[in-house]
């Protein structure tokens, strides 16, 4: 019969690849990770569900006019979703902490280390003929090394939308699994008395100080790196609304309703590029090993540069807070505190490190602003 | 692919110098910022003193949590008045 | 006087047709039984003022570069609004009741015989020469016996445009009069002995099943019928939001802001198609016609699968609850509940109601996926 | 246009037969995840005893609604003490 | 060395026209005012914001791709985010007063000379030389005497997006400026006895009224002028979802979160327009002075005939009241209240004031209208 | 330019005319509007009067504020009781 042969031609059983199901799998692994390990939920659900409807044969949700592609393209090609999460960043970020300890700001700058050696480790990998990676893709996949997803997926998408879905994947991942690579990392580079040092309390920040930082970072960034304006844009546009007072509201909608809405949409359209096709290739695999990579090397480099640190100045750092450069806010700077009270179970160091963990988000903006502007996105 | 590495390693070294003195040059700027503010005294000028807009958040002096353990107080204490 | 005539040329009351006129007063009438009398009032509310707009002569808001023009071509051409109210109620939905007693999700298919019967009701009249409906448009009207909005709205926006605002219409108006269409049929085929059936308490369900659940659904989707995907993964989606327990902030906003948004802009789109020159024809009458004989056929039929099932079946069901097979969540559970209340006024039937109540939004969206397949949407 | 209703016959047959197909094996489906779910004693692990991020949504154990009852029972008590 | 030479072509030093600099300078000013001054702050630190962002050389945020630019394509070419705000506009709007003495329509007619009499400022103008403006220019400078922001908007873009910038910043400083602007010239026009008017208390006005009443102003709008459709369509359908009690939930998504997301990015996306080649021209100065002497003749127009409609009737008006109809709602009826305050210390005239203040908002949007059809929008 | 002027002149007086006739226009409609409703005592009818659909949007008889200051007062009250 006609209609029954129509049907079966149509069931996703007769038109199912080996790589789709292989996909499905693997988002279900992601949801898995995400709902019962809690792996920054908030992304890794919407992803991992996005990734399953990119990979249902025949349904084209991901492709041509349907919903996914939509999204992807309204969304994510143009840049937009990113942007507006940045903004809703802004609006949730309190620079107290670092305008107190304006130093830690070099922390920020050395954990950036960790996407310049992967940027060179994907170029090293591609002159072995092990991968082909040209020099913006090796740029796109150098930024998980900033442990930023909303960067990571601007520049991917900017510099290589082809690897955007491995990419986002991976930033997310190392974000969530913070807790498990950085405390091995921060305790072989640091002597058990290094880790027990007690910080200075942090003064308070006046309000005005508060309203002026964007404003002036905004006008750095103008006059010097003006290809990490949209980024750093729309950071400081979010975190002045939040500051300057006479806003509240919009503040107060773009940290929560608009943050999600977009937050929902630019999962569903990051997982629009987990399509076997272009997701299970040995590429996938490079990235997810270079991020790995990245994400060590900042740690240690932030470490590192606090120890330099301290040997210029007179008021001590612990050199734990420098892990937090990383950004990954606010896992990373938890962890500094926690690793840091088994040293000293009176040591509080949390406020310590959101100094550097905040710098490291302006860091890696500035970052990816340098690589678009030299590849040319 | 030497030419590549070469690029690689050039964007590196460039890469890592931008984002030191961007940085560097912004602790600067911010400890200049934090110094005139408080050396004008600007920390405690109406600006900064004024409260924020904080009906419109809906925000209050008493948070509907501790409104809750009030009441709740209340309501335990004067249930075990009336026993 | 040059200006003088100008303005009376483009007043209204020099170009409105009589067409307009009594859109105009359908759009008003469609506002009071929203508003005086409570007929499914998000919706109607919003078509009918989108209708009032629609018919301003000379406005042309619905035409062209209008503003309700855009938003139907950029929510409801793309089909992104129904899905993305779709996503909002699988975020509302509660699958507990369903799936401690899975066997009403029979009754949520029995009820979709409507959908069928109307669409060869349709063909009918067409094949008798009273109507003019093709195939794609028969399945479109069709779905009205649904008794879901967006559903019906999706798959009109996919295979009948042109019939869209007389579907919706149709399909909103008969969900609000669930509680005086049903009532009579439930009645008529069942005894009074039946309506007193006291059913067994409902077990609790655990969060695990629940959170398992939308993605079994959407997996047996995947494999069997992939044309359902988009409808039933978006509200899978929803619901896995919903359940999961660690993106609750997503989940909050999804049935809140985003579908209030949402929920009006698909109203006014909806409303851009009340223009009178294609909601004033014969086609509309054949359709409201038509869209009630669905729901009776649908309420019929879910009534007596529960009647077959009490012959297989050691733990009776009251038959009453298989009205709930429609859907129009929850309009027809009350409506069951009430019924029932009737012939024992001890009997609680609303949770045993909200089983098949869900399931035939499940039946719907498959059956939708079914007839955009079949008919090639 | 008799080609017409014979397709529609068709497409009805194998339509209801259809959502009968798949509701049914979703039935199945259903009851045996139930059945593992309990079987494994997964229904009480800690994935599902895990309370839910409550906080964010601004969800309190006292409602609004609640509180108020309390605070404007306890004004009224008061009052009627102070007369 | 090479990419050292593009590090510094790609800055913003090296690329900053004189133009761009001073206007980071003006959006400076705009923040400060908007801050510091509480300056209409939901508008001005959004456009000024925006202002900064489209200023930074070389970063193109405000043209091709960039952020800003598909802001404003997609929100303010479209019409759509002014439109959307009239909507949220209507839902915060409390028509009871007006339809307690519906004769303060009149005040708020009266007030919208300001526009006209502009407009033939603008043209005047242009007779003599001095400026060049064309008559769809000079409609849409004269809207800014209708003292509503997005109204101004809505019109600048049909008619003359090169001017819109200039238009939005006058538009919205005038506002803010109200309480300085009117006092003196509602001082100068009235007496001390005038001014010391009390007026008869408004009596309730019931529920069944305020939903009728912005249904009978949509139809007479859809009779008799079409052209202003669009704008008090959106705001009468945003003030019966409020008034009418069924769709509370839309009503209150619409006051809150969507206004306040459509603000944002009305606010980007005008700020877009302050690029300095369009905005540093002797036309910007021609529509800030013409502007104020919109405000002015507004604000003179409504007390004269305040005490022209005194003539005429029994129950006495205070002619402080009529300063309201320019709209700016709600600072002008305040200014109303604390002018009248002074010369009677018992005499509350808040309540009386809302009346013409809200009728302004109509009277201007009548003006829009008639504007973008005469002139052919 | 004269042209411009002339037309400019008549914009603003077919404009202000307009203007004036359509708000006049509204106030007697409005007027009489308001009169049938008090005239067929709508104003008290079914529609008026049933309350508005408040849960939804959260408003409380007594709102947060209220309900705040009441527990404040309590606070203050039984404080300075127990001393
Ligand atoms: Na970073
Ligand atoms: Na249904
Ligand atoms: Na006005």
């Amino acid at each position: 019969m006609d209609l029954l042969d129509q049907l079966w031609n149509g069931s996703g059983l007769a038109q199912m690849t080996f790589g789709q199901f292989a996909m499905i799998l693997i988002s279900l692994v992601l949801l898995y990770l995400a709902i019962a390990k809690k792996f920054e939920p908030l992304l890794l659900v919407t992803i991992g569900f996005g990734g399953l409807l990119s990979n249902i044969p025949g349904a084209e949700i991901a492709t041509g006019n349907g919903l996914l592609h939509l999204i992807y393209e309204v969304g994510i090609e143009t840049g937009a979703f990113p942007l507006i999460i940045f903004m809703g960043v802004g609006a949730l970020t309190d620079f107290g902490p670092l305008l107190a300890n304006p130093k830690t700001l070099l922390l920020g700058a050395a954990a950036q280390f960790g996407i310049f050696a992967t940027l060179l480790g994907a170029l090293g990998l591609s002159a072995l003929g092990i991968m082909d990676f040209d020099l913006k893709q090796a740029a796109a996949i150098g930024i998980i090394g900033g442990a930023d997803g909303p960067t990571a997926i601007f520049v991917a998408g900017k510099l290589a939308p082809e690897l955007l879905g491995a990419i986002a994947i991976a930033a997310y991942s190392y974000m969530a699994l913070v807790p498990i690579i950085q405390p091995p990392i921060m305790r072989l580079l640091t002597t058990e008395k290094e880790r027990r040092i007690v910080m200075v309390q942090l003064r308070e920040v006046s309000t005005l100080e508060k309203i002026v930082f964007p404003l002036l970072l905004l006008l750095l960034v103008a006059f010097l790196l003006p290809s990490a304006a949209p980024l750093l844009g729309m950071f400081c546009f979010g975190n002045l609304m939040r500051e300057c007072g006479v806003v509240e509201r919009l503040a107060e909608t773009t940290r929560t309703s608009l943050i999600n809405v977009v937050t929902i949409f630019l999962g569903l359209g990051v997982g629009s590029k987990l399509g076997a096709e272009s997701f299970l290739t040995a590429e996938t695999l490079g990235i997810l090993a270079l991020g790995m990579v990245a994400f060590s090397i900042g740690t240690a480099s932030g470490v590192l540069m606090a120890k330099v640190m301290n040997l210029f100045t007179t008021t001590p750092i612990n050199p734990l807070i420098g892990a937090a450069g990383v950004s990954a806010v606010p896992m990373a700077a938890r962890v500094v505190n926690k690793v840091g009270l088994e040293a000293n179970s009176q040591n509080f160091l949390l406020m310590h490190a959101m100094g550097p963990n905040v710098a490291g988000v302006i860091g890696s903006a500035v970052a990816a602003g340098l690589m678009i502007m030299i590849t040319g996105g | 692919m030497n030419g590549l590495l070469e690029s690689g390693i050039e964007l590196m070294m460039i890469g890592m110098g931008t984002v030191f003195a961007f940085l560097a040059l912004l602790v600067v700027v911010t400890q200049t910022m934090s110094w005139a503010v408080l050396k004008f005294g600007l920390a405690s000028n109406a600006l900064a003193l004024e409260p924020k807009e904080v009906g419109a958040a809906g925000q209050h002096a008493y948070s509907a949590d501790h409104v809750a353990a009030i009441a709740v107080a209340l309501d335990t204490h004067l249930r075990s008045k009336s026993q």
